[in-house]
């Protein structure tokens, strides 16, 4: 079996030399974004943030990463120690398989699954396993009431996630986040966040609460639960779980991009408005609105105080589930109509 | 074709593999997982039956709802309960031998009604065409399906009233 | 290789399936958890609905894998009740053994 | 319905996230301290010293007790004898612990004779305890370190001088006005 175009080695090479290449770029990413993170909330407290490692704090992420990896690796007495070691890497593996269904440009995307938002859904579902064997397995009080919580919280957000995304698939037929970019170009308004502005706000909150972010960030809420499910873990293994929330993060602005405000496309109307627009590459213009929405990330963990517990769980069930059963039946009557 | 068989062989290995395991467990919790595994990787044997919405559905359904509802139940019994205080496994071996017998007739069974040359139809599961069977042809197996799952949520608001009213008291 | 190239057919999937329904019944008899017996009843389920999706595929008839698709979405919910069943059972007897539950009322006529 | 229309509209939302956003663009109060520093006031109360007289060469004080009885920390231990014939008092040993001190400056107010000074001097952090046990010795040094490099000709501290008391209170040096003659 020679390296000939089409040969099943030549194609395993490729599918490896690409995921390489989006792995590479999405830790960078990561990685930066604790600094930009350290560095946007110091500015809005009147700080400077990191400064010391290298220029203006650059290397302070691989300060970071060499602190974790040469911590001592503690393993709990009373943990059970297997699940302790498999569970953030469950959860890693979940966040990191997601990256290979998005289309980053018309031409770029590692599977082209024609079912790309059921695929997000599913591996998010799985990586609550993640989260209940990390409290589970840690065998302390804190660990296991914190993965509960966040598990709790992150299955009943799914919930409207999905039947916000429901309201985006009825509107571009098709479960594959390429089509869904394609169909909304062609859309009446170029965008799906403005007709279906209820869908855009409700998946926006339930970002949020997917990741695990203030103001939803439950396991850090220090008073009552310590650290949630990373009391436990320290070193490396704290690392994992860090970069799987970071990374979560930019899977979650990825789909709104793609999903709500047109992916590497723009919308004509911004186009006749800014005929110079067009110009720009298709991997900027989604990178443009991935990095806004990751500043909104950082943005609202400045602003805004934790939800309590139960006030989470009832925003879920009593507010947004409506709200996105309201949207999903708004835009079957504007299919109806035709638009 | 062979690469086909491969995975194929490869998974059905891994089944097997899994199966023995939940007998060998005896901790309810690790017997947990090794289905969880067993269901997800059922997801893979759907994508090979060109059912890829079926494959997220069964990974979306029983891995992320079906079985994190078991294992929010599995914590909520002590401990001890979760062991298995006596295995009749470990003490009648006998026990394996008529569900052997019945698995070895199931297995005979089904080799016996496939068909000796059948032609396989490169049918592609299209959602599309799904869906219009499903609204058009059978309706009512839909109505019944939504009132079947409302079940459910009327029996939880039942328990926990009584429980309201037990607690009152 | 003529394994290999037999496991490519339907094979694989008939014997999945088998094992699942033989494992859900072996545990629903062997291991004697109330618990368990829920969870053995859903991977019975499992087995079941592998092969309506085999047979739904090599015989080219969508309405196999549409009984499918119901299976799943019923025994979401049948599994929720039976969950509920057995918590409640659990707290009226203190115990989860099968062996247990041989009485219909409440209480036991000495 | 105004509150509902105001729910709806994320009008509470939208104010605390301009808030955040408005101080995005402030520029940063932090000071990189050891890199910059910050202007010390001339009150400024830092290191402990005792000034050398420039005629006698040693240190001004009298051994009066009022430092030590004003200290509200007491962390001024003094020793001293007294001349028998003449009544006038001797310094033995000086000591303060700057451990105990929580920098009041009453020491400076209440001395007669301007003896005691905190210096504009704050970088004397230590690892062990008896480097900030200062004795005699170590205040005059302390003196000698912090006026080699003061730029003006003429010493003189705020504390020695304090607007606000009556002239009946004060000692005769003060009413004149204490200050340390550095250069000429």
């Amino acid at each position: 079996m020679g390296l000939s175009n089409n040969s099943l080695l030549f194609y395993l090479f490729i599918t490896f030399a690409e995921i390489m290449v989006v792995l590479g770029i999405i830790l960078l990413h990561a990685a930066y974004t604790v600094y930009i993170e350290r560095k946007v909330i110091g500015r809005m407290q009147a700080r400077l943030g990191p400064m010391e490692v290298g220029p203006y704090g650059l290397l302070q992420p691989l300060a970071d990463l060499i602190k974790l990896l040469f911590k001592e690796d503690i393993l709990p007495r009373d943990s059970h120690k297997t699940l302790f070691q498999i569970a953030p890497l469950v959860l890693l593996a979940c966040a990191i398989a997601n990256l290979s269904v998005i289309p980053f440009n018309p031409s770029f995307l590692i599977a082209d699954v024609n079912l790309g938002v059921l695929v997000v859904l599913a591996l998010a579902s799985l990586g609550v396993y993640g989260i209940i064997l990390a409290g589970y397995s840690s065998g302390s009080k804190y660990s296991l009431l914190g993965g509960l919580r966040s598990a709790a919280q992150v299955l009943s957000y799914e919930i409207p996630l999905g039947l916000s995304l429901a309201g985006v698939i009825l509107a571009a037929e098709s479960f594959s986040l390429k089509d869904i970019v394609e169909a909304q170009a062609q859309s009446l308004l170029g965008v799906y966040a403005l007709p279906q502005f209820l869908g855009f706000i409700v998946f926006l909150i339930c970002a949020f609460a997917e990741t695990n972010r203030a103001p939803f960030d439950l396991p850090e809420a220090e008073s009552e639960l310590v650290a949630g499910y990373i009391t436990e873990y320290s070193g490396f293994r704290m690392g994992l779980f860090f970069l799987a929330e970071y990374i979560s993060m930019y899977i979650m602005s990825l789909l709104i991009a793609l999903c709500y405000l047109g992916g590497w496309s723009l919308p004509w109307w911004l186009i006749a408005l800014f005929p110079f627009l067009q110009a720009l590459p298709p991997t900027l213009v989604l990178a443009l609105k991935v990095y806004f929405f990751i500043f909104l990330f950082i943005w609202v963990r400045a602003t805004f105080p934790r939800y309590r517990f139960d006030q989470l769980m009832s925003m879920s069930w009593k507010i947004l589930l409506p709200l996105s059963l309201i949207n999903f039946m708004w835009v079957a009557i504007l299919k109806r109509g035709g638009l | 074709m062979v690469e086909r068989g491969l995975l194929l062989f490869v998974l059905t290995f891994f089944v097997l593999f899994l199966f023995f395991l939940t007998f060998i467990f005896r901790q309810i919790l690790y017997q947990f997982l090794t289905i969880l595994l067993i269901m997800v990787l059922l997801g893979i044997y759907y994508l090979f039956l060109n059912a890829e919405f079926i494959a997220a559905i069964q990974v979306i359904v029983y891995a992320g709802a079906i079985l994190i509802m078991f294992l929010f139940t599995i914590f909520l019994f002590p401990e001890e309960e979760l062991k298995y205080s006596r295995d009749i496994l470990k003490t009648h071996y006998s026990s394996f031998l008529p569900l052997g017998f019945f698995l070895a007739l199931f297995l005979f069974s089904l080799f016996k009604a496939i068909p000796k040359s059948y032609k396989e139809q490169n049918f592609y599961f299209d959602l599309k065409i799904l869906s219009k069977i499903l609204f058009n042809d059978y309706w009512i197996t839909i109505y019944i399906l939504a009132f079947l799952l409302s079940l459910p949520m009327i029996a939880l608001y039942i328990f926990f009233k009584r429980e309201e009213r037990s607690g009152s008291n | 290789m003529e394994v290999i190239s037999l496991f490519a057919k339907e094979y694989p999937f008939y014997i999945t399936s088998a094992v699942l329904i033989f494992l859900g019944i072996a545990l629903l008899l062997l291991k004697r958890n109330l618990l368990m017996a829920v969870l053995a009843l859903e991977i019975a389920f499992n087995g079941i609905n592998l092969l309506f999706a085999t047979a739904s595929h090599y015989l080219g008839d969508p309405k196999g894998k549409m009984v499918v698709l119901l299976v799943l979405a019923i025994s979401a919910g049948s599994f929720a009740i039976g969950l509920i069943l057995v918590v409640n059972y659990y707290r009226a007897k203190q115990s989860l053994s099968l062996e247990e539950l041989r009485l219909l009322g409440e209480k036991e006529n000495e | 319905m105004k509150k509902e229309i105001k729910y709806l509209l994320f009008k509470d939302l939208i104010k605390g996230l301009s808030i955040t956003l408005k101080n995005f663009f402030k520029t940063p109060v932090t000071v990189q301290y050891p890199k910059e520093k910050v202007k010390l006031y001339p009150s400024f109360r830092g290191r402990h010293a005792l000034v050398r007289d420039p005629l006698t060469g040693d240190a001004k004080c009298v051994a009066c007790l009022k430092c030590q009885q004003v200290c509200p920390s007491r962390c001024i231990d003094i020793n001293y004898t007294t001349d028998l014939e003449t009544g006038a008092r001797k310094l033995i040993s000086y000591k303060i612990e700057a451990l105990r001190c929580i920098y009041c400056g009453y020491c400076e107010e209440v001395c007669p004779v301007g003896a005691i000074v905190l210096t504009e001097w704050f970088e004397y952090s230590s690892r062990n305890k008896e480097a900030l046990i200062f004795d005699k010795e170590a205040l005059l040094k302390n003196w000698d370190e912090f006026i080699h490099s003061y730029p003006e000709k003429v010493y003189t501290n705020k504390y020695w001088n304090l607007k606000g008391i009556p002239e009946s209170n004060k000692s005769a040096l003060k009413r004149e006005g204490i200050y340390v003659k550095i250069k000429d």
